[in-house]
């Protein structure tokens, strides 16, 4: 009884302090205090509410234990980390972004391409990736190169979708403005179809760099050497080491957020001029 | 009724027959109880699901069961119908390796999710190792089915002998072709698909007798199928929601796993289970004598 | 719409030469192995022969799906276990509803970050770090756990489903209720607009173009979500029991078709939103 | 100071005051001084005109009485009460430099979606709607999306927008730059009648010395960088003005003095 | 009917003609009419002004010409091809009625984009920013971005980027119309000159009927719903045209015949 009541109030702390902090003027400090603050508090309830509702460790672990094995593994996350994040999740979505912002700009330049690739490609690209995963596991073999291409097929659509959108976005009167200087195309399509499109081009690699990590871990579920996140999860399961299986998930989260915010500062770098970033500094 | 829910190991197979036939041919409703099955998958562990609240018996294999155990799950034994071991390692007979000894240097697939850790322990007792270094053998983590090994990127793969080996054999090899080592044989077995219930509810009377009529009907349902296997076999096809499910695979299916339940009564030989720690505590899977992990209170008193 | 086919079959016809070329290059080790273990030699048109026609290729020919697509969508009745129509609801429908629901959440969520200060600081890195957990991990967890206080059946799928849709519409959403220009604003506080009327009149008119994108990439998650979602039931029934149970007995084939048939529910759904966008964008003038 | 309604013997009441207004811009290459120590009292019922060069605050100046921007320095008030409260009690109507239409709405649904927003009932929005689309001579073009209509058009169906529903304060940035010189008159005309009638206050951007001479009570002439007040003329012609009174010599004269304060606050030895 | 220039005999070639020029733009409600037969000739070195109501279609024969437009009747060619084959070998430059500056580069770098599409070299790419940024009055804004600005001063980039190439052919929508009266005289000073160095052809809309009178050697009057040229006055005043030549009589003159070709387009009654 006393951990639930726990859990309320360390809610109500948390909550009180945000609202304070949000009202400060926005700096640095108070934009990474609020976030930090509300996943605390998230944090002690789920202690809290799991000691206090006594739930079997086999189906959710307390935080405490999850810390704990952290700090014993480092070793094992570590080389975990590197094979799935860095040689799967990574190379996939390089090859992968790349290959779906090209793709858009051919679909873009060949109104054939448009009216004949774009639906066949929209297609391809919603095959389910937990049917594709086994079959290029069983392509691409075991090791990462079948976890990059599992990424590469994931993070196609939303890029192409996107990046076809964007190329689609500069108004009447900038498009007509090219026109007037006889243009190439490529001119066009470097000095103002792709800086017009880069909102919705970052919208697509902001998506995709969750997808990229998780594709890169589910792939693992269907066969892998014997590292990787993915696999330490799914045999961790199956053993009930539950702590390992979270203590990898917040690997997975803190790697998953990090490559995000990467993303959004590269974006907010290069779309300063758009209106959903200006007055936001 | 009394409302029973048995979570599966598997998906619906004649590994899981007797079960079915029970359902089927209405024991279950002669001992007075509404059974429901839920069938499994790779991603479901049972354990969760038990202790989950969301089924009151599950059907698992004793090596995990174990280890769960020992990670603070109060699962029980409550009724073991398999009395001998299915599982076996399969290698194709081109990759040369004809006996034991031959393993250092080759690659073999297990799956994981608990069923590796036969596997390891026989490479412990054989002592080669398994963590890439010289002289051992690469171990792989396949995917529930054969395809590796057809596909050459494991030379030796885990089967059981009521499913993967037939589908290595429908694919078009023959058994001439393959090299098999049965963990039966090589005398390292480990009790299979048992059935496990929570601590809590074998300290209920109520839930005892319960449990009691329910292992009762499902060893009727297991003696029935054991002799008529075509029967029991369409049984499972009709339960089958999937429809993915062949007869001629299942038929020949029940034929091998009426091998595995033959000799048992239900009540947990406890010889075996012995034999079963020890194999289990060698391969480190678990550190100390488990303790209370069964008990025939059920079986002794559901054959009487 | 006629002037697409001509394209489209173009595109779909070399797909089918490469897709058949594949099947030869994947599928001719086995068929070299089988010649071997008989002892005979293979000519080349026996090879593509064989390689088109294996039970379990490691790729199948165009024209074997087809064949399997056939037998269980046409022949079979649509209550049959075995019809691949009947899996193919059993899907949609928790597609859908996990679609709905995650859109909903998605501009639920995008709403409160673009007007309330404290979560647009605090909830998009936790919203980000949610989509970072491996949903195939926490999947069981999810059933077992809705299972332990009697939710089961449609819902639990359509939660997964929801889990992993709700985050295109996030953060498209966040980005087109932010679009409209800095005069647009202005002229709404001169007129004192309340923030729902700036909400209804302006800034959701200007998110439409990125509603209608991230709907599309939504509604592709959601069918993945769905097939998830359906692993951890016990592979029960649906597109993601097919692909399963095939995946354990090594029918590659039954694996394709029911892949093939997923494919055809997302396309046709991402095609339908695709309708609505142009007629709504067609009526709103910006298209 | 203040001009004397001619029925009315009292003070009037002043409806906008700025006191050493100071706004400055943080932009990537340093600060720029948009306004400095502007002081200017505009009384109920007066029609201001500002005129300047380019770039030298107008805009700038309009948007810190309508809340949009937040001086730096200094204080403003309209109404007695701070622009923000004014603004909410939905005191003005904003013509703002570029058309700025919502190219999802048609014409009709752009002018009536103030009307929408401040409640107005459903059948007096298309009375209104249809009224100052026929003021601006644009009635026929309700159906019409914005970016079917030329530059002209659009600026029209703003100023349309801005007049239709009843503020008492109307602040206009250049409404009239992109319409040809009958229009204009005529609108001009228009403006003036609407302004007699009703006792609105105007404050009216231009780039027109005629146009500001011919309008306004008042005419505010601003000097750039940082943007100042320079001159402040009031008109001596009288509130009747026909449109031929632009040639007679007191328009002329007072045009000059407008020409000539403008002129200093350039760099141009033509 | 062409002007003779001074130094030269010969008669000047036809830079743009247009022979029975309709365009009809197809509309939600409807068909619109916007150009009716119209027929103009445009010879080198002539500055052409457009003037007519609001909507009567000058910006939309202006874009026929630019081959941003394609006609749904009649003929039109410029330097005796096609306007798609003009626009492609870069004949002329574009003033919009709007500024439509890239928000994404700088004010130095947005003048520069026609140079680097054109392929000037790096150095004369520089040395003609910091020129024509000069030229209207925008030297030292090169780093700002667009929306830091105000109108008049993203109006005078726009103009810059048209004038920083060398075309022959300038055709410029109301480039003056948010500008004071004191930067537009210097500015037409500025294009008088420009246009006298480098015998440009320059076709210009305006709704000032004095910018027009002062600037152009004919100017073509307009009328609207459907479009149709109703007059083309030829201007009699000397090539070299001091400020103040519009006080002259001859200029009057002009002015009044164009006014009144003007007002026979609207219906206001005044
Ligand atoms: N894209 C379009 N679709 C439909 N109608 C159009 C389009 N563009 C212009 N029009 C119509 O064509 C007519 C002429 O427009 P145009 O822009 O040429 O006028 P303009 O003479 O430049 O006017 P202004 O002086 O106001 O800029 C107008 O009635 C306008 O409504
Ligand atoms: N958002 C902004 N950020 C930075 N500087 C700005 C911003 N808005 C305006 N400025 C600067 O403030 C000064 C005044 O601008 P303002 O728009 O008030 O001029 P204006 O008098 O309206 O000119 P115009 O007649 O050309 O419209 C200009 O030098 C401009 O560059
Ligand atoms: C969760 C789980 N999945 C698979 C197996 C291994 N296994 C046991 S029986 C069987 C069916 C096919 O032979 C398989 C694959 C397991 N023990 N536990
Ligand atoms: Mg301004
Ligand atoms: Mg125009």
């Amino acid at each position: 009884m006393g951990w639930i009541v726990a859990g309320f109030a360390a809610w109500a702390v948390g909550w009180w302090a945000n609202a304070l902090l949000a009202r400060l003027p926005k700096s640095r400090a108070t934009g990474l205090a609020v976030p930090v603050i509300f996943g605390l508090t998230v944090i002690v309830m789920w202690e809290c509410f799991v000691r206090g509702l006594d739930v079997s460790s086999v189906i959710l672990p307390p935080p405490s234990a999850i810390a704990a094995r952290f700090a014993a593994s480092t070793g094992i996350l570590w080389e975990d980390f590197v094979q799935t994040v860095v040689k799967g999740a990574l190379t996939g979505y390089v090859l992968g972004c790349g290959a779906a912002v090209l793709m858009a700009i051919a679909v873009d330049r060949f109104p054939f391409l448009q009216r004949g690739l774009l639906p066949v490609g929209n297609f391809v690209a919603a095959l389910p990736i937990i049917g594709m995963a086994p079959i290029l596991v069983m392509w691409f073999g075991f090791d990462w190169q079948s976890k990059a291409a599992v990424v590469v097929v994931m993070v196609f659509f939303p890029m192409l979708v996107n990046t076809v959108q964007g190329l689609q976005s500069s108004d009447r009167m900038q498009r007509d403005l090219m026109r007037t200087y006889a243009s190439s195309y490529w001119q066009t399509l470097f000095k103002l179809r792709l800086p017009a499109a880069m909102p919705f081009i970052f919208n697509g690699l902001k998506i995709a760099t969750t997808l990229a990590l998780i594709g890169a871990i589910v792939a693992e579920f269907f066969g892998s050497p014997v590292r990787g996140m993915g696999f330490r999860i799914s045999t961790s399961v199956g053993q009930l080491a539950l702590d390992l299986v979270w203590a990898e998930i917040v690997v997975a989260a803190i790697v998953g957020s990090a490559f995000y915010g990467g993303v959004a500062l590269l974006e907010k770098a290069v779309t300063f001029w758009h209106p959903s970033q200006r007055g936001r500094a | 009724a009394d409302e029973v829910t048995l979570q599966l190991k598997w998906v619906t197979q004649a590994q899981f027959a007797g079960y079915y036939v029970a359902l089927d041919k209405g024991f279950y409703e002669e001992e007075g109880l509404d059974v429901t099955i839920k069938p499994g998958g790779p991603d479901i562990a049972p354990v969760q699901v038990l202790l989950g609240g969301g089924a009151d018996v599950m059907v698992d294999w004793l090596p995990s069961a174990l280890a769960a155990r020992e990670k603070g799950a109060p699962i029980v034994n409550i009724a073991q119908p398999f009395a001998s071991s299915g599982l076996m390692l399969t290698c194709l007979k081109e990759h040369g390796i004809t006996s034991p000894e031959d393993f250092p240097g080759h690659t073999l697939g297990t799956w994981f999710f608990g069923n590796e850790i036969p596997l390891y322990t026989w490479m412990g007792k054989l002592g080669i190792p398994t963590d890439g270094s010289e002289g051992g053998v690469t171990i792989q983590k396949i995917n529930f089915n054969v395809d590796p090994l057809l596909q050459k990127q494991v030379e030796c793969a885990t089967t059981m002998t009521y499913n993967e080996y037939w589908q290595v054999i429908d694919a078009g090899l023959t058994p001439d072709d393959l090299v098999v080592f049965k963990y039966e044989d090589e005398g390292i077995s480990t009790l299979e698909d048992g059935l496990y219930t929570t601590e809590d509810k074998l300290a209920d009377p109520a839930e005892v007798d319960k449990l009691a009529r329910f292992v009762k009907a499902s060893m009727k349902g297991w003696k029935y199928a054991e002799e008529n296997p075509d029967e029991a076999a369409d049984i499972v096809l009709e339960n089958d929601e999937t429809g993915a499910q062949t007869e001629k695979h299942q038929r020949r299916m029940m034929g091998e796993i009426a091998k595995l339940t033959a000799g048992s009564n239900g009540a947990l030989d406890p010889a075996a289970y012995e034999r079963t720690v020890g194999i289990v505590m060698d391969g480190g899977v678990i550190t100390k004598e488990p303790e209370g992990a069964w008990t025939h209170a059920v079986t002794d008193k559901a054959l009487n | 719409m006629t002037r697409s086919i001509l394209p489209i079959l173009t595109v779909v016809a070399a797909i089918f030469v490469l897709w058949y070329g594949a099947a030869v290059w994947l599928n001719a080790a086995w068929a070299h192995d089988k010649a071997g273990r008989a002892g005979v030699e293979l000519s080349f048109g026996e090879l593509v022969a064989d390689t088109w026609s294996q039970d379990k290729p490691k790729l199948p020919a165009p024209h074997q799906v087809a064949v399997e697509l056939w037998d269980t969508t046409v022949e079979k009745k649509i209550t049959s276990k075995r019809s691949l129509i009947y899996h193919s609801w059993v899907t949609l429908s928790a597609t859908l509803l996990g679609f709905a629901l995650g859109t909903v959440l998605g501009v639920g969520l995008a709403i409160g970050i673009v007007y309330n200060r404290v979560m647009d600081m605090s909830v998009m890195p936790w919203v980000i770090a949610s989509q970072t957990i491996p949903i195939l991990a926490i999947a069981p967890m999810i059933i077992v756990v809705l299972n332990a206080v009697g939710i089961s059946g449609l819902l639990p799928k359509a939660i997964i489903s929801m889990y992993l849709s709700f985050f295109p519409v996030v953060v498209g959403m966040v980005k087109g209720l932010r679009s409209p220009g800095v005069m647009q604003l202005d002229q709404m506080k001169t007129w004192n607009a309340s923030a729902s009327q700036t909400f209804w009149k302006l800034r959701l008119p200007s998110s439409m173009p990125y509603l209608f994108t991230s709907m599309k990439v939504a509604m592709a998650a959601s069918l993945v979500g769905a097939i998830v979602g359906e692993l951890p039931t016990g592979a029960v029934a649906g597109l993601g029991a097919r692909l399963l149970a095939g995946s354990y007995y090594g029918q590659t084939i039954q694996i394709w078709s029911a892949l093939l048939m997923a494919a055809a529910l997302a396309a046709v759904m991402v095609a339908l939103i695709g309708a609505i966008q142009r007629v709504t964008l067609k009526r709103m003038g910006m298209a | 100071m203040s001009r004397d309604r001619g029925d009315t013997g009292v003070t009037t009441e002043t409806v906008i005051s700025a006191k050493g207004l100071n706004l400055t811009f943080q932009t990537n290459d340093g600060p720029v001084h948009a306004l400095r120590d502007v002081d200017l009292d505009i009384n109920k019922g007066d029609f201001v005109s500002f005129i300047g060069p380019s770039g030298c605050g107008k805009t700038t100046f309009l948007r810190c009485m309508a809340d949009l921007e937040t001086p730096t320095g200094g204080s403003i008030t309209v109404n007695g009460v701070s622009p923000e409260e004014a603004r909410k009690s939905r005191a003005y109507g904003y013509v703002f430099q570029a058309a700025g239409l919502y190219p999802w709405r048609t014409i009709g649904r752009n002018v009536s979606l103030p009307l929408e927003i401040m409640g107005y009932p459903k059948s007096d929005i298309a009375d209104r709607v249809q009224r100052v689309l026929e003021l601006v001579d644009l009635a026929g073009f309700e159906k019409k999306f914005p970016w079917q209509l030329s530059g002209g058009m659009q600026q029209r169906a703003s100023i349309a927008r801005a007049l239709a529903f009843d503020a008492d304060i109307l602040l206009m940035d250049e409404p009239f730059g992109a319409l040809d010189e009958i229009v204009r008159d005529h609108l001009n005309e228009q403006l003036l009648k609407l302004w007699d009638r009703t006792d609105k206050t105007i404050a009216f951007v231009t780039h027109s010395i005629p146009e500001a001479v011919y309008l306004s009570t008042r005419i505010v002439v601003m000097s750039p960088r940082p943007g100042r007040i320079t001159d402040v003329i009031e008109s001596t012609l009288p509130r009747e003005r026909p449109l031929d009174i632009r040639d007679t010599p007191e328009f002329l004269e007072i045009a000059h003095r407008v020409r000539e304060g403008l002129r200093a606050g350039h760099a141009y030895d033509d």
